[in-house]
């Protein structure tokens, strides 16, 4: 269960961490059982994700990949940011253990979640 | 950096004297036990001393009632294994508990593919067998109770030696999986009535791969391992001697500490506790308090997951452990918690802190001073309410 | 007194290099490579790189193929129970031989008591497996061929490729016990083409107690010690990390030194073998003189019991070792010698006198000073003719 | 299988070894299968032994009983000597280690047999 330096830097020094005021899009995954919960919070401006921010309760590819992406996503457009997948957030941290590889390794599923939150919004402005 | 090793229980280094003891028997005193010549005879008289050792720490009346193994793992497999094939005419059935090491539940796992019938009593919440519940888990065709005499998460000690009673009673063998109670706890087979009795040596400042089952005079069971007729043809293979040797000596170590063991262990174990419990907030003791090893401390902090909370501790130097599924192999959470009924968002953020003989009262003090903002950071970035 | 050790094939010495590697795995990084932390990390790491030593000695191709063990014994036991059980469903046959080590026989052995058949092929005066009668052996249901390498007692080399390439025309796993052969012969587990290989720590300089399994890629066996899930969960149990880094380190020094060993090795026992024949009358080689295992002589000596040697060598200080029944626990003479049909009172009169590393000329030289002196003397109190 | 040092010093210097020229009784047990023979040899004068010699191929404990049982035989009558038993030929060792005792403890076993084969010369005095 090694981790790459790159992991355990984004573990020690999470980027964008804590619930965003007002955020356009929320997106959560996972459950206590399974023992990772993850939020993410997107802003979006002109279709572009301009600022994201997570909260995350897990292991340290956990909060690794929760804190990668919130930097990955910045600057997207939506259609780009959908194409994120998880394989390559784990890329960009240099590899997870293979453990990790299948049961930690969310933050993809968490911002598709956040943009079809924002849609859902978008279409419903009347939502919650 | 400053490191501190707070994971015993996982664990221990070898203790120096256990080294040179097996240094001794790599590099001058190498000979096979079963070899004629001087060699030979060296080694033979170091197994003799290790059962003694063995023997003695545990209170065993003959040397011979114990049996060399490859570790604790095997000494539970040879034991309920043993047990079963060899009573397997008088009856199939096995009681055992939902808070065993995976040693024994997987043993008696493996068993049931060959029509055995197990029994798993459950757990309170503080991780302790009813003796009753193994009282009427017991059918006609019962053959073997075994219920560990510590529990390796929790620390919870077992009531060991009225669930040997029970068993006695209605003439079923009886074994222990002692391998975290022993050097910590009194343990004496004779006292406790078992028959069977599981040891580790790299509990106990002893090497790694070496271990031993007390077999008690007379108690049958049929061997696991099969080669040359070592062991009194209970366990085939080259004797391990270099092996045996060191966790001889750590045997006769454990008895020597003991007392110091247990008083220091358990001070360094509550001020632990009793400093936690005071600098943060949502933590809950697993575990029995007062019916406990000696240098367990298991705690579950509300919203923070196990393996994060390592990961910072092992950034500031201290290694412990968790039953979070994240540190498990089968990415579970600990089986122990479960069977106490503890909600997984708790079983997930529990971390285990054991202590061993060299640690201090200043190894505590660090620990309080860092923990608190371990768990604070982490908390800061959790979606959980604590 | 001069002490010479000439008993290689029973046990090793440690190499100081083993040694103080496993001191390192004892002393200091002394975690469990299940742990999380640092000390866990270090552990682990010595297992990947044990694992690719050992990969490397014996030309596997993956590090993954390597499961470690107690030792040979253990090894072998996994190999044919693991087997047996796993293929059960496609048959219920083995084929074997009369010459293996009791590790293997008395695995199949006790196969037997759950309807599991053996067939012992039988092997010439030599000792030698003729492949032919492997083939003639196998049957519709058979599902595993074991074979050793080399012997251990009269250092016969089997046709060990020879034999693989028939089992797996026949689709049939094979396994070999290579437990003497690796160290001294070229063992590359795909040029011999075989299925699973055992190993063991303590005849290769390596500590007791240790041992590895090769088993190919995709071969399916079922696991015999049941726990945690160590070893891609065929092997149960705290990996014995000081053990196993020696284990490691054992393999690296075999593979740069073997062309050394085997060279060196064949000369002393040449020397020896021819000394012994020209200063003793009635002395006879056993097993076969070319296809021969570089560091084994064994002779018997007409007319003079094997123990009685053994006592008059190590009071000379020559450690060495009998196929007579007074040495062994069964007190019955050596199998191997009994399968090669010889007579019994040749049995009872062999010696093996196995080489070394550090085993030099004047050894031998010594030894052939000293030897025939004993015989004459045992002789003048023997009333059988040689 | 440890010897103590009283079998080591009969082994090492076995006393009253070799064929006895015209013995009065010979007696011969264990067969080369099992791994040890032992002839006996006696000399018997006024009913009493007064010389006894050995040959034996076995291992240590067989040559140290069979040289201790030359000397504890050695001026016994003929109904004392058929009372000695391996047990005490084992006791005068100091003892020998368990396998040893119940198998190459022979002597007293050889012992019989010479006197027995002493007394059937007697009855019949042209007997071979
Ligand atoms: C209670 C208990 N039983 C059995 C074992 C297994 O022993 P070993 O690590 O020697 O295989 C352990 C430790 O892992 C344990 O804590
Ligand atoms: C050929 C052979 N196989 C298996 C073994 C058993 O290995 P171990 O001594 O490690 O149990 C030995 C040695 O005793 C051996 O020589």
């Amino acid at each position: 269960m090694e981790y790459t330096d790159k992991v355990m830097e984004h573990f020690m020094n999470p980027r964008n961490i804590g619930e965003m005021e007002n955020p356009d899009g929320v997106g959560k995954v996972g459950n206590p059982s399974c023992g990772d919960i993850m939020e993410l919070f997107i802003r979006v401006e002109d279709d572009r994700v301009t600022e994201a921010s997570f909260r995350t309760f897990g292991c340290g590819a956990a909060i690794a990949t929760s804190s990668i992406i919130t930097e990955m996503v910045k600057g997207k457009t939506l259609q780009q940011a959908l194409e994120i997948t998880n394989m390559q957030v784990a890329e960009q941290l240099g590899g997870l253990p293979d453990t990790k590889l299948h049961c930690s390794n969310l933050a993809a599923d968490a911002l598709k979640e956040a943009i079809e939150d924002y849609r859902r919004k978008q279409d419903d402005p009347n939502a919650e | 950096m400053r490191r501190i090793y707070l994971d015993h229980s996982a664990t221990t280094p070898v203790h120096p004297r256990v080294a040179s003891v097996v240094n001794r028997y790599m590099l001058a005193d190498y000979g096979n036990a079963s070899s004629v010549h001087s060699f030979g005879e060296a080694a033979r008289k170091a197994l003799i001393r290790a059962r003694e050792q063995v023997a003695g720490l545990i209170g065993a009346e003959d040397r011979e009632e114990i049996i060399f193994t490859s570790g604790g793992t095997e000494s539970d497999n040879l034991a309920i294994k043993g047990a079963a094939w060899y009573n397997r005419k008088k009856g199939k059935h096995i009681v055992t508990s939902a808070g065993e090491h995976h040693a024994v539940l997987h043993a008696c796992k493996a068993l049931k593919r060959h029509g055995f019938r197990i029994t798993e009593v459950g757990v309170d919440s503080e991780g302790r067998v009813d003796p009753d519940e193994v009282a009427d888990a017991i059918e006609d065709d019962t053959i073997l109770v075994t219920i560990m005499m510590a529990n390796n998460e929790v620390g919870t000690v077992q009531p060991v030696a009225e669930i040997a009673e029970i068993a006695r009673r209605h003439e079923v063998l009886f074994h222990t999986d002692a391998v975290q109670a022993v050097g910590q706890l009194d343990v004496n087979v004779s006292e406790l009535g078992v028959d069977m009795l599981s040891i580790s040596g790299h509990k106990i400042y002893g090497p790694k791969g070496v271990g031993a089952l007390y077999l008690r005079k007379g108690t049958r069971i049929r061997s696991q391992q099969h080669g040359g007729h070592h062991e009194r043809n209970m366990r085939a293979g080259t004797e391990n001697v270099a092996g045996i040797a060191g966790l001889g000596e750590a045997c006769a170590l454990a008895e020597e500490e003991l007392k110091f063991r247990r008083s220091h262990m358990i001070r360094l174990r509550d001020r632990l506790l009793d400093g936690l419990q005071e600098s943060i907030e949502g933590l809950h003791i697993n575990g029995s308090r007062d019916e406990r090893l000696p240098n367990n401390a298991n705690v579950s902090i509300a919203g923070v997951e196990g393996e994060a909370m390592l990961l910072g501790l092992n950034a500031e130097g201290i290694a412990a452990s968790s039953g979070s599924a994240c540190t498990s192999e089968t990415l579970e959470a600990s089986h122990v918690l479960s069977a106490m009924g503890m909600k997984p968002e708790l079983a997930h953020a529990s971390v285990r802190l054991t202590f061993g003989r060299e640690n201090t009262e200043e190894d505590v003090d660090y620990v309080l001073q860092v923990f608190p903002g371990i768990v604070s950071r982490l908390r800061s970035m959790s979606p959980l309410d604590y």
